[in-house]
């Protein structure tokens, strides 16, 4: 199962997640897309630590942090 | 059908007058209707109370004309009297107003009558009252008596119930 | 947003009609949060909202009962919801404009009253559907569309004024200050009384763009230059308070 | 739409009662429980009353800050389940007036009494008028329908304040009850029968509560908590109740849908009275307390042996075009007494176009009284 689920449909690129991420997690494409800017990636998903400051401060509800196991225990 | 004015200045009880005239008629099994016109004011300035008695329907509720004109106040007086009715009569507080010589005219001092004998001088109103049942056969005192127990505030029936033997007794005696 | 979430959304309403990096959409995240924290029966929620940006949080985005109503008026709408079926939360969300300007006598009356409604002022201090003219709210010198050469004016300090009206519940958070706002509005939802919560929400396309902020992170930063805690500013005095935003509870 | 026999509240007997309080009545008769309102001169006895009445039969009274408070506060609790109302005056209403428009396009059920004062402006409050009756058709903005009622007695102020009821909850519009000063204030004796006729919305689940396939072009209004996740917005909206502020069809679609509801039952809304009409060769049409003096004066020139008659108007929106275009057939002149600078006269011009049709107005913040009319007729009576 994939950590993060970046919902495109929603998302309009923003590109806060980028800037908020202190993980260095967020990417955007090198290209315009169709949309009309540069989509934003998830680049590096396994440097996320799952603090979720991206899910709750995303201005169009997009991304989804997936908790796994391991992690539940490191938040404990 | 007759059509009655009441004009006074506003706190002489003018529209309580008019509604318990129409309450009357109402409760003689008649049909009444009372429209009060006054300015903005909550006090003060030319009131008038509009009745019509009638056997059957009421078509316009107001008197143009009035049969009868009961006038409390200068400024009414002076505003309505030309306009009573060929045959209609006056009934005037002489007390407060200075009158003009006309026919069919029936003075009685209702505030002074008020103020000494039933020491209330909130009262003129129901004296003209009890007055107009005496001098015309538009309302029976009766009907009168029962109007005021059932609108006026109980503390204060007996008190207009006073005004009206009152104003009876002195329109019996000017009729 | 979590997708355990997207039960309390219209899907279909989505993508948002915000701009891209609109601060209102982290505001709709952070009440939804709150009421599923709270486990609120969404059936029996009414959401009201005006006319703006900010009343188009719950409308049509919300899978609830929600009530769009006139410019400046959605307090007043929820009055009669409320006082007529007590048994439903109601909650009015709508702009700075909207409930401080136009709207700002129902505002004060229903504080007055204390009838139990609980109101976020979705706060971006600028009339964004419009294009960006001046709201009450906006900064001093802040530069609009109708204040080319600053804003002239004192900006309303909404949480000040609903304290003074009687409101039970007050506070101010910036939607970057996202835990304790969701945190505040939990508190302003179960409060037996009239509860108010100003949000700061920044507007970058429209207030932004004009004030050297382009981005909703440029922003972020400013707000967490300019923010202070109410406890903190309590000691200090009004000069040293000077484009300060005041955040936590302003009831005591 | 099921029809109900309600029981009158208060004790049918005979009354002696003021227009304003009569009108009270009539509301909580018609199962009103939910009150908005604002003082204003002369319509204040109504909420006087209500804020006593209502709380005995577990209704609702608030008295707002402002109008605009007032009938936003009655829609929403429109929505929450109440029959509601609001009471006002001119100026009042010129600030309802967007409040309004918002109900037609939400089809919200209430009702607005207006008890008319002479205007512009602040006027003269405690004078009567009927200077609003084009504003409650045309004051909103955008092109709709609502439902205005005239009533003439205290009798009618309780007997109409039940019919605007019924008609607000049937066509899910706001009924506006266009009195006047004299009416509301008036004191007469009128009759609460023991029964009265009570309609009440359709408030089944639907997800279609803004449109409907169904003759009647009246969907069903779920309300509030019931769980069917109404999006009730003022902006064009879909069958749904999603918004659509830039879809041509959608907007075309619901205004007329929202004028058709009104304009196909115009024979079940419009009510009228006629008065010796039939062999007329003068009409007189008039509305409210201009139609009693109206009335004064037919009986006055069948006196003189003058063949007049009175078509009442008691519903003034929709406008009875059919009614009075058969009623003034054989007539030779059609009269409109009102007490403002002619507003019904240009209705029924429209209507009459090939007749006499002569304005007999008032403005002098008084009743149009017999005498008035009578002298005005007699100019074009030969």
């Amino acid at each position: 199962m994939e950590k993060i689920k970046l919902n495109r449909k929603w998302c309009k690129g923003c590109g806060l997640c980028i800037e908020i991420c202190p993980k260095n997690v967020y990417d955007r494409e090198a290209k315009v897309s169709t949309k009309g800017f540069k989509e934003i990636i998830v680049k590096n998903p396994d440097l996320c630590n799952q603090c979720q400051l991206c899910e709750l401060l995303c201005p169009d509800l997009a991304i989804t942090i997936e908790k796994t196991k391991k992690d539940a225990k490191v938040n404990k | 059908m007759s059509k009655i004015k009441i004009t006074g200045f506003g706190g002489q009880g003018v529209i309580l007058a008019g509604e318990i005239l129409a309450n009357a008629a109402v409760m003689d099994g008649k049909e009444g209707s009372a429209i009060g016109s006054y300015g903005s004011a909550a006090r003060g300035g030319l009131t008038s109370s509009e009745i019509v008695i009638s056997n059957e329907f009421i078509d316009a509720p107001f008197s143009e004309k009035p049969d009868v004109l009961i006038a409390l106040s200068q400024d009414g007086y002076d505003k309505f009297v030309y306009t009573v009715n060929q045959n209609g009569i006056i009934i005037v507080d002489s007390g407060m107003v200075s009158i003009k010589p006309l026919p069919k005219q029936y003075e009685l001092q209702a505030a002074n009558i008020a103020t000494s004998e039933i020491k209330s001088p909130v009262v003129a109103n129901m004296v003209m009252l009890g007055a107009l049942s005496a001098i015309t056969e538009v309302i029976s005192k009766t009907a009168l008596i029962n109007a005021i127990k059932e609108t006026v505030n109980e503390k204060f029936v007996e008190l207009n119930l006073r005004g009206i033997e009152f104003g009876f007794e002195k329109g019996k005696q000017i009729k | 947003m979590s997708e355990h979430l997207y039960k309390y959304l219209r899907p279909e309403a989505f993508p948002t009609p915000f701009c891209a990096g609109c601060g209102h959409g982290i505001l709709m995240n952070a009440i939804l949060r709150a009421v599923d924290e709270l486990q609120l029966d969404f059936n029996k929620i009414v959401f009201v909202s005006g006319i703006g940006c900010g009343a188009w949080i719950p409308s049509p985005h919300f899978a609830a009962d929600t009530l769009h109503t006139l410019h400046g008026r959605p307090i007043a709408y929820a009055t009669g919801v409320k006082l007529f079926n007590p048994d439903l939360k109601v909650i009015v969300i709508s702009g700075d404009g909207d409930l401080a300007a136009i709207g700002g006598n129902h505002l004060i009356h229903a504080a007055r009253r204390n009838i139990e409604l609980t109101v976020i002022c979705a706060n971006n201090s600028i009339y964004g559907m419009t294009g960006g003219q001046v709201s009450p709210t906006t900064p001093k010198y802040a530069k609009t569309m109708t204040t080319a050469k600053g804003n002239p004016e004192e900006p309303f300090d909404l949480c000040k004024l609903t304290v003074a009206c009687g409101a039970r519940y007050v506070s101010r958070y910036t939607v970057y200050h996202i835990k304790p706002l969701i945190n505040s509005i939990k508190k302003a939802m179960t409060t037996k009384g009239f509860a108010f919560v100003d949000v700061v929400s920044p507007c970058p396309t429209q207030f932004g763009r004009r004030n050297k902020q382009p981005t909703l992170y440029e922003m972020f930063n400013d707000l967490k230059a300019r923010a202070i805690r109410y406890e903190t500013a309590k000691g200090l005095k009004k000069d040293e308070l000077t484009g300060k935003i005041i955040i936590g509870e302003f009831n005591e | 739409m099921p029809k109900l026999i309600n029981k009158s509240l208060l004790p049918p007997k005979k009354y002696f009662m003021q227009g304003n309080i009569a009108c009270a009545e009539g509301a909580l008769a018609a199962g009103c429980r939910y009150y908005a309102g604002y003082p204003i001169t002369p319509s204040s006895e109504t909420m006087e009353h209500l804020s006593n009445r209502l709380p005995e039969v577990n209704g609702v009274f608030i008295q707002m800050e402002d109008e605009i408070g007032s009938i936003c506060s009655m829609i929403g609790a429109s929505w929450a389940g109440a029959k509601a109302m609001t009471a006002t005056s001119g100026p009042g209403f010129s600030l309802m007036l967007e409040g309004l428009g918002y109900a037609v396009m939400t089809e919200t059920p209430c009702v607005i009494i207006n008890v008319q004062r002479t205007g512009p402006a602040t006027g003269q409050a405690t004078r009567p008028g009927q200077g609003d009756i084009m504003q409650a058709r045309w004051g909103a903005h955008g092109d709709y329908r609502i439902i205005g009622i005239s009533p003439w007695s205290v009798q009618e102020m309780y007997d109409l304040t039940i019919e605007s009821f019924n008609l607000a909850e049937v066509y899910r519009v706001p009924v506006i009850l266009l009195a006047d000063e004299v009416v509301g204030h008036l004191k007469e004796s009128f009759i609460i029968k023991p029964e009265i006729e009570i309609f009440n919305r359709d408030s089944s689940m639907s997800d279609k509560p803004f449109g409907t396939v169904q003759d009647d072009g009246v969907p069903p209004m779920p309300i509030f908590g019931q769980g069917a996740k109404l999006l009730v917005t003022g902006s064009t909206h879909n069958e749904f109740g999603i918004r659509k502020v830039a879809d041509p069809v959608v907007q075309d679609m619901l205004v007329k849908r929202l004028c058709a509801k009104i304009d196909n039952h115009k024979d079940k809304i419009c009510k009228t009275e006629s008065y010796l009409v039939d062999d007329a060769d003068y009409l007189f049409i008039s509305f409210g307390i201009s139609a009693r003096s109206s009335y004064a004066v037919i009986k006055q020139l069948r006196n003189e042996g003058i063949k007049a008659g009175l078509l009442r108007l008691k519903t003034i929106w929709p406008f009875a075009d059919e009614i009075i275009k058969s009623a003034a057939q054989n007539c030779k002149v059609v009269f409109v007494p009102e007490m403002n600078r002619g507003q019904l006269v240009l209705e029924v011009q429209r209507v009459l176009c090939n007749k006499q049709v002569i304005s007999i107005p008032k403005t002098q913040g008084e009743a149009i009284y017999p005498s008035e009319i009578y002298n005005e007729s007699k100019k074009y009576i030969k």
